[in-house]
């Protein structure tokens, strides 16, 4: 018996491509949209974002597609812009997030039990803190509210949850035993980490930024809804709603459109990050 | 006589890949017979196959007959009936075949009360808990009423297997599927299981399936064995005259690293 | 059992403490001055002094934790700098609101979610199984003040069958007027956080249906729906129970949000408001009741998780 | 010469569980050892121990004449070199995410052994018998046999003196069992072994020296061919009873 | 609808609800709304109309310096607890508000007053250190309380025509008839106000039949539902409400009137006003409401010219414009009005950072800091051309004749002089450009059309109950 024959049912078993999943492609779509959109912004809109130039509140129109705000500017302009600003803050407290959780969660999963059990209830606490109530105090005080305050104050409210998931990840991944034979091999902790640390955690973890991506857009258009999140210059879906309330009458575009772009937008990200799990990870197979 | 179980021409696919093909094979009432094959040749899909629980997106072609009734294509209310009276089966991993919240005692009792409502009997809840007591004895464990009052993850692999095999006991069915019972023990426990098993199936009087990859385990419990690779039989006969003489190049690869291993242990190689 | 209890109890104190502390800590970090609230164009610099040293927001800020967490344990928690009133007796008026819409809008949520979670997964095959699990991704991409427009929009306004916000004066001395006010917040509430849940219950379906104890028992001669059951319902509801005690606390979260929709005299806006205000008692105190509310769910979804699970409840008997 | 001396090893995971009592042994150079013994018995500990991964609370494990001490870097360096260790699971104990190649020459970048990386990796992975090609694919493209070659491969890369494995081969159905036997046969000319194992049947083909292990206890050791001949032990004597064999 | 209910429950839609019941404790402006001549009364009322009518005070005399004040009292008057109104009453009252712990704004207006003396209980002297011709003007902000009173922030007891019935903060203020009321009955039985956070809820509950008339409209956009529609009264009243966009007169390069004037000309505040009220509103060219006597229309001053605009820069100096910090105050209508200033200053080259603040915020940083260059700011109160007087205040606006005018028109004998000197203030620091002065805002006031008989001005944000009459439809 050569070892070659071994080869052949295993091998053609594993040869198994990504699933290409319609949810991921919708999720794409949508987001990529989004996406193109917030680059488009950066050179061109369709106005100049502060140019008063149009009609009080006009309605759509070929001019004017999702019609006028008060101050007779492009409300599509305005809704575009927002793309861009939900992905900023997306991107920023996910970035935030992941880089204070990460950092804590695989502290928390190489920590002495002491230790591990010290922070393991901390990020209990945290996260049965009502955290996004204390984001909304932080961006409620915090002097010049800016987009900038919100990011971080989301970031931090997030990080508690990615140091869980991380700590819990990194947990499993650490019992595997091509751990205990890298250490064997002489590889350092921090090479541990690196190598097999790192890119094992990193499938589930990215699911789960996404959804945390979701989620802060959704926060931060909550926030801005309260009067609490990106101030004026800044066109958050969540103000244009909330300065739409007031004109949901004479002009009702303003308190739909802006939520429809939100609302993709998070789909969007949530079937992604759906489509990423089935497909994310190529070494599942399909029995073990 | 028709006999218990027999199987023509399976064939199990999921998509356009072929997990079973064309597998052939039957078994009266009190026969023996066993099952053997490397991981992944199609074993455990054949015996879900019989109980009529494959996975949904496996399809199943050919015929099963089961105690005169077939099985494939049949449906759900009919196969319900099947289950438990006609066959049983026992899973490979001791650990997750019970449900973790609930006590022995009411898991044991679970199939037994259905037996026991099919042969149209109610006995009292007393008469109910004493009868699963008698099983958790026969199936040789210590302390009946301690076992039947503590959850799965407070008694041992082996007895957790001992009484997964006293609730298919319970049934009383005339087919006993034993899905690699034993490959989770230790070797002290695992024979002490095999000879268990082999008693009772024989003083019961059921038909045995039983599926393993190790076939001196096989050899021990049945009279005949199927040798499955790559989801066919390569070879079909009495245990005896298959390990003796294997016809097909896979048995006897088979039969040649048991034997090695006897042989080393024997002290002849 | 008890011990565990005990020990649980002397966490959630702890717990208490440190939120009590961060809380306070917080709160005076950020700039702004509650005396300002007290004034309008017109007064004049010694008018502010005086009102600062009333507040006592100029005395040192150990003083004013030592005072703070003081009262505390004699359940008190302190007047309100704005309004004078004691914030206990406010927040406890503002409880009726907030509480019945949390827990009729969790209830709603349940009631949703549990059935349609479950049917999603039993019948993932088929077109409404997949239809269930499509619409509640819609749900979680929608923040609830959207829908809160939304249904006002739709039933306040075009077809006036509910009010489109605020609570009657007499409160649930007028229990149908109060009901009725508080229908578009609870369904409001109840739409988002369904949809999450109907996620959760969903996950955990799928894991029963994929379980082996699950197919022994069919294998035994049970059928689908009664292994479902006997075996289903406590197995899944073991994550479902953390779950639960978790999207409480994000329930109270959307109550803020939906409070403020329909201009509903609850905990949320009591907190905006303070917020606005500097009112620091008052904020303090909705933040604690609030976490005192939140880590008691998570207790009582603890302790419920325990009871139905036997293998924590000796985990946690090894380790004391 | 003793390659490895263990003398009077305790061990506990935490105060209470003490799992090993009073262990002693010795490994010589080129005479590999089976451990046996029931699950739970304490063969995995013992192994970890060895491997300078946990620290024994009594007694001493000497190499080559020094005292095994996990705290100290430059002996650990070299330690690891003579060192290697196999594992049961060919799942877990390859990662998922890096490919052969990455897998193999870890413990040469790791231990940073000098010379050209790659070869060492081709000679290894024909040591094992798996074709060059293998290096650019992933672990879950291999089957479960193939997977253990791989590891078998990482753990002679650097061309260890002693190689412990730790039911290297209880994870693998019969057919491919054998060949992996087979394999550690044939390394076993070039380097010690210690095998881990609750097979006695594997461990009688493989290993010219046994020790029972039961409960923390050696109940027995000695020549493998004297013990299953003579078991002494009553343990043994279960052990050995239980095995079922192949109908005469 | 004169055939009303007498006993009708009229609910008012606000969106001020008071922090507390003492107007001179930072109630806010709620208070004013809900209490003032409801629940308390002064020795005079400020009527819907613009003019000092005698309430509690039954007659007056003067002296012939000014310094000296007689007041006679209203006999009968009870207070709501039972106590009868004396003259200690009155006393209590006046040092209350001029008082170590009293927060009113007014509490600067009233610094004249040297003594108070009660020679009877139905007589009040008050002595004055100088002359103060708005007297009784200022003393309608003066609540007369019970003295024996003790909790009047979260209570009261007064002698207006309602009681305090119940008060859920964060939602309604209930006031119910007082049987014991000295003066005429109301038409209603009882009165609720609902308080509301945004405009379009409060819109909604008046649309929806949960409130009869709401008392400030806040934007054009809501009154679609309302105008030509038989079930709703729209009435638009007199509004002394100015937006303001203030400068910091101290700081570079607003201490120069050209750059001022540049800026007020380079603002298209009809196209402002437009945007934001649609057809309502008034552009009023300077600090002062035509409620307000000494009104003059000075949109004249500064016209929207940009070319003139660009010409005054370059003669200050500033052709290429210049950067500077606009500090917003985070609520509606700031933020829009600061989009539009940013937009219509780029025109001319000057390029405006808007920094969004709180309310609060702006106290500390604006008002008491005066560390801001320019800044928005909706000022409601009637007659406060006086702050223009202060160079202290935030503003800072510094002009020895306009501070002379506005201290001597105070001190004049007659009206006719303060109205006069006060007129010429007003034109004087139109002239400066001072600040820029957005719009008037309007005020709209609306009901079901069976209610009748409300105020629809809402001075100095008033809102008397006493005459609203609903019909029994
Ligand atoms: N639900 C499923 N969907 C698709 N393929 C499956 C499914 N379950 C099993 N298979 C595949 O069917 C083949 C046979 O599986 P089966 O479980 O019958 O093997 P087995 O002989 O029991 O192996 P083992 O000894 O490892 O238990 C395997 O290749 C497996 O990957
Ligand atoms: N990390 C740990 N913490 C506490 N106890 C442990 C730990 N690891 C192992 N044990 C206990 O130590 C004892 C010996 O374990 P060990 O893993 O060495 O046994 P083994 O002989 O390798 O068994 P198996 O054949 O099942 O692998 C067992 O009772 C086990 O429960
Ligand atoms: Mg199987
Ligand atoms: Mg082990």
């Amino acid at each position: 018996m050569s070892a070659a024959d071994e080869l052949t049912p295993a091998v053609v078993t594993a040869a198994r491509k990504p699933r290409w999943s319609p949810t991921f492609t919708i999720g794409l779509i949508l987001v990529g949209i989004h996406v193109a959109i917030a680059l488009l912004t950066l050179f061109w809109t369709p106005y100049d974002p502060t140019s008063t130039t149009g009609g009080r509140l006009e309605p759509p129109s070929f001019i004017h597609w999702a019609g006028t705000d008060r101050l007779g500017r492009d409300f599509f302009t305005q809704i575009m812009i927002g793309s861009r600003i939900a992905l900023i803050v997306g991107a920023g407290a996910v970035a935030i997030g992941a880089a204070i959780g990460v950092t804590i969660g695989l502290l928390a999963a190489f920590a002495t039990r002491f230790l591990d059990d010290a922070l393991a209830a901390t990020l209990d606490i945290l996260i049965a803190f009502p955290t996004l109530l204390l984001a909304m105090l932080v961006v409620a005080a915090s002097e010049g509210a800016s987009l900038w305050s919100a990011i971080l104050a989301l970031g931090i409210a997030m990080s508690a949850i990615v140091a869980r998931l991380t700590r819990i990840l990194a947990k499993r991944v650490l019992q595997n035993d091509y751990i205990t034979a890298s250490r064997t091999s002489g590889t350092s902790w921090p090479g541990v980490v690196v190598r097999h640390v790192l890119p094992n955690i990193w499938p589930t973890l990215s699911v789960n930024f996404a959804l945390q991506f979701g989620i802060a857009v959704i926060a931060e258009s909550s926030l801005s809804y309260l009067g609490l999140g990106a101030p004026p210059p800044n066109a958050s879906w969540g103000r244009l709603l909330q300065e739409a309330q007031g004109t949901v009458y004479t002009a009702p575009i303003g308190a739909i459109a802006p939520g429809i772009a939100l609302v993709t937008l998070v789909i969007g990200i949530n079937l992604l990050a759906d489509g990423l799990r089935d497909i994310g990870d190529p070494t599942r197979r399909i029995s073990r | 006589m028709t006999p218990l179980l027999s199987v023509d021409g399976l064939t199990l696919k999921t998509g356009d890949k072929t997990l079973v093909s064309d597998l052939s094979f039957s078994l009266g009432a009190g026969e023996r017979m066993g099952l053997i094959g490397e991981s992944g040749s199609g074993k455990s899909l054949t015996a879900m196959a019989v109980t009529g629980l494959l996975p949904k997106s496996i399809v199943p072609a050919g015929s099963i007959l089961l105690d005169g009734q077939q099985v494939v294509g049949t449906l759900e209310r009919t196969l319900n009936g099947l289950r438990g009276s006609s066959v049983a089966v026992v899973f490979q991993e001791p650990l997750t075949a019970l449900d973790p919240l609930m006590k022995i005692g009411t898991q044991v009792a679970g199939p037994l009360g259905r037996r026991l409502a099919r042969e149209g009997k109610s006995p009292p809840r007393r008469e109910v808990d004493r009868e699963v007591l008698q099983f958790l004895d026969h199936v040789a464990l210590p302390q009946p009423e301690r076992i039947a009052n503590s959850y799965p993850h407070e008694i041992s692999g082996g007895q957790r297997q001992r009484v997964a095999i006293a609730m298919a006991l319970a049934c009383k069915p005339k087919l006993l599927i034993a899905d690699e019972p034993t490959t989770a023990l230790d070797v002290t426990t695992q024979a002490e299981i095999l000879k268990l098993l082999d008693s009772l199936v024989r003083e019961l009087g059921m038909a045995l399936l039983f599926i393993s990859h190790d076939l001196p385990v096989v050899a021990t419990v049945v009279d005949r064995v199927t040798v499955l690779r790559n989801g066919r039989a390569v070879e079909e006969g009495p245990v005896k005259a298959v390990f003796d003489q294997p016809r097909h190049d896979y048995t006897k690869t088979l039969v040649e690293a048991a034997r090695s291993f006897d042989n080393a242990l024997e002290g002849t190689a | 059992m008890f011990s565990y209890v005990v020990r649980r109890l002397a966490i959630l104190v702890l717990s208490l403490f440190i939120a009590s502390l961060v809380l306070f800590v917080l709160l005076r970090l950020l700039p702004g001055d509650p005396a300002n609230t007290l004034l309008s164009v017109g007064a004049d610099p010694q008018q502010i002094e005086a009102a600062r040293e009333q507040l006592g927001s100029n005395l040192p800020l150990g003083e004013q934790f030592v005072r703070f967490v003081g009262s505390l344990a004699s359940f008190d928690l302190g007047n309100s700098f704005i309004s004078r009133a004691p914030v206990a007796d406010e927040i406890v008026a503002r409880l009726t609101v907030t509480l019945p819409l949390t827990l009729l809008a969790f209830t709603l949520a349940i009631v949703i979610a549990v059935p349609f979670g479950i049917v999603s997964a039993v019948k993932a095959d088929r077109w409404y199984g997949a239809a269930i699990s499509t619409v509640s991704q819609l749900g979680i991409a929608i923040p609830v003040f959207w829908v809160g427009i939304l249904l006002v929009t739709a039933f306040a306004v075009n077809i006036r069958v509910f009010p489109s916000g605020g609570f009657p004066s007499r409160g649930w001395h007028a229990p149908a007027e109060a009901l009725r006010a508080l229908t578009l917040p609870v369904l409001t509430l109840a739409i988002v956080m369904s949809a999450s849940l109907l996620r959760y219950v969903r996950t955990a379906t799928l894991d029963v249906l994929g379980s082996d104890y699950l197919r022994t028992a069919r294998a035994l001669g049970s059928t689908f729906t009664e292994a479902l059951v006997r075996h289903g319902i406590r197995n899944g509801a073991v994550p479902v129970i953390s779950i639960l005690g978790i999207e409480l606390a994000s329930a109270f979260l959307g109550a803020v949000v939906v409070e403020r929709v329909f201009t509903l005299p609850g905990l949320g806006s009591m907190l905006l408001l303070g917020i606005q205000q500097r009112d620091y008692p008052n904020v303090q105190g909705v933040l604690f009741v609030s976490t005192l509310l939140v880590l008691l769910v998570g207790f009582t979804a603890d302790l419920a998780q325990r009871l139905i699970d036997p293998r924590l409840r000796d985990k946690a008997g090894a380790a004391s | 010469m003793t390659l490895l001396d263990v003398r009077d090893v305790t061990f506990g995971y935490g105060r209470q569980r003490q799992v090993l009592h009073g262990v002693s042994f010795a490994v010589k150079k080129g005479v590999s050892v089976g451990l046996v013994g029931e699950s739970g018995s304490g063969k995995t500990t013992i192994l970890r121990l060895l491997l300078g991964l946990t620290k024994p609370t009594g007694g001493t494990i000497n190499f080559g004449g020094s005292v095994l001490d996990p705290s100290s870097r430059g002996f650990m360096r070299d330690y690891r070199r003579s060192v290697q260790a196999v594992f049961q699971d060919p799942y877990s104990s390859l990662d998922p995410r890096q490919k052969v190649r990455d897998i193999i020459s870890e413990p040469l970048q790791s231990l940073r052994i000098p010379g050209a990386h790659g070869e060492a990796v081709a000679a290894a992975l024909d040591a094992v018998g798996l074709p060059a090609d293998a290096i650019n694919r992933y672990p879950h493209e291999f089957s479960g046999g193939q997977r253990q070659r791989i590891a078998i491969a990482r753990a002679i890369v650097a061309r260890p003196q002693l190689v412990l494995a730790d039911e290297a081969v209880s994870a693998l159905d019969l057919s491919t069992r054998i060949r992996i036997v087979d394999l550690f046969k044939r390394l076993s000319e070039n380097m010690t072994l210690v095998f881990v194992s609750h097979d006695l049947g594997v461990v009688a083909s493989l290993c010219e020296e046994i020790i029972i292990l039961e409960r923390g206890h050696i109940v027995e050791s000695g020549n493998t061919r004297e013990i299953l001949d003579a078991p002494q032990h009553p343990y043994t004597q279960k052990l050995l009873q239980s095995v079922p064999r192949m109908p005469r | 609808a004169e055939n009303y209910d007498v006993d009708a429950s009229i609910k008012i839609g606000s969106l001020y609800e008071p922090q507390n019941l003492d107007n001179i404790a930072g109630a806010g402006q709620g208070i004013n709304e809900a209490f003032n001549s409801n629940v308390y009364e002064g020795l005079f009322r400020l009527t819907d109309a613009g003019s000092v009518e005698k309430v509690l005070a039954s007659d007056y005399k003067v002296s012939d310096d000014g310094l000296t004040y007689t007041f006679t009292l209203q006999p009968n008057v009870k207070f709501h607890s039972g106590d009868p109104l004396t003259a200690k009453d009155v006393k209590f009252s006046i040092e209350r508000v001029v008082g170590p712990d009293s927060k009113s704004s007014r509490k600067k207006s009233l610094e004249p007053i040297t003594s108070i003396e009660t020679p009877d209980d139905n007589t009040v002297v008050v002595k004055l250190s100088s002359r103060s011709i708005s007297l009784p003007y200022n003393l309608s902000y003066v609540w007369i309380v019970n003295d024996a009173a003790k909790d009047l922030t979260s209570g009261e007891d007064g002698t207006g025509p309602y009681k305090l019935e119940d008060w859920r903060r964060g939602s309604t203020l209930s006031l119910k008839r007082s049987d014991s009321y000295w003066g005429e009955k109301p038409t209603n039985g009882e009165v609720v106000f609902n308080y509301f956070t945004d405009a379009t809820a409060l819109n909604n509950a008046l649309l929806t039949g949960a409130v009869d008339v709401i008392t400030g409209v806040q934007s054009p956009d809501s009154l679609a539902q309302f105008k030509d529609n038989a079930e709703f009264t729209v009435s638009e009243g007199k509004s002394t409400t100015k937006e303001l966009f203030a400068f910091n007169d101290r700081v570079e390069p607003f201490n120069d009137v050209k750059v001022r004037k540049a800026i007020a000309r380079a603002i298209d505040k009809k196209k402002l006003l437009n945007s934001i009220w649609g057809e309502y509103g008034t552009l009023i060219g300077s600090f002062v409401p035509p409620t307000d006597p000494w009104y003059v229309d000075l949109n004249g001053v500064d016209p929207y010219d940009v070319d003139s605009a660009k010409a005054l820069l370059a003669e200050a100096g500033h052709a290429d414009g210049f950067t500077f910090t606009l500090d917003t105050p985070n609520y509606d209508p700031h933020p829009i009005v600061a989009q539009f200033i940013k937009s219509e200053l780029a025109k001319v080259g000057i390029t405006v950072n808007i920094n969004v603040i709180t309310a609060n915020e702006w106290y500390t940083k604006i008002y008491k800091a005066h560390d801001f260059q320019a800044t928005l700011q909706e000022h409601v109160n009637h007659r406060d051309i006086v702050f223009y007087g202060n160079p202290d205040f935030y503003w800072g606006y510094n002009n020895p004749k306009v501070v002379d005018l506005i201290k001597s028109a105070e001190t004049s004998t007659t009206t006719d002089e303060q109205t006069a000197k006060l007129t010429e203030a007003n034109r004087t620091i139109a002239e400066d450009a001072a600040s820029s002065w957005l719009y008037l805002y309007p005020q709209i006031v609306i009901s079901k059309a069976n209610v009748s008989g409300y105020p629809v001005n809402g001075l100095n944000s008033q809102f008397f109950a006493y005459g609203i009459k609903k019909s029994a439809d």
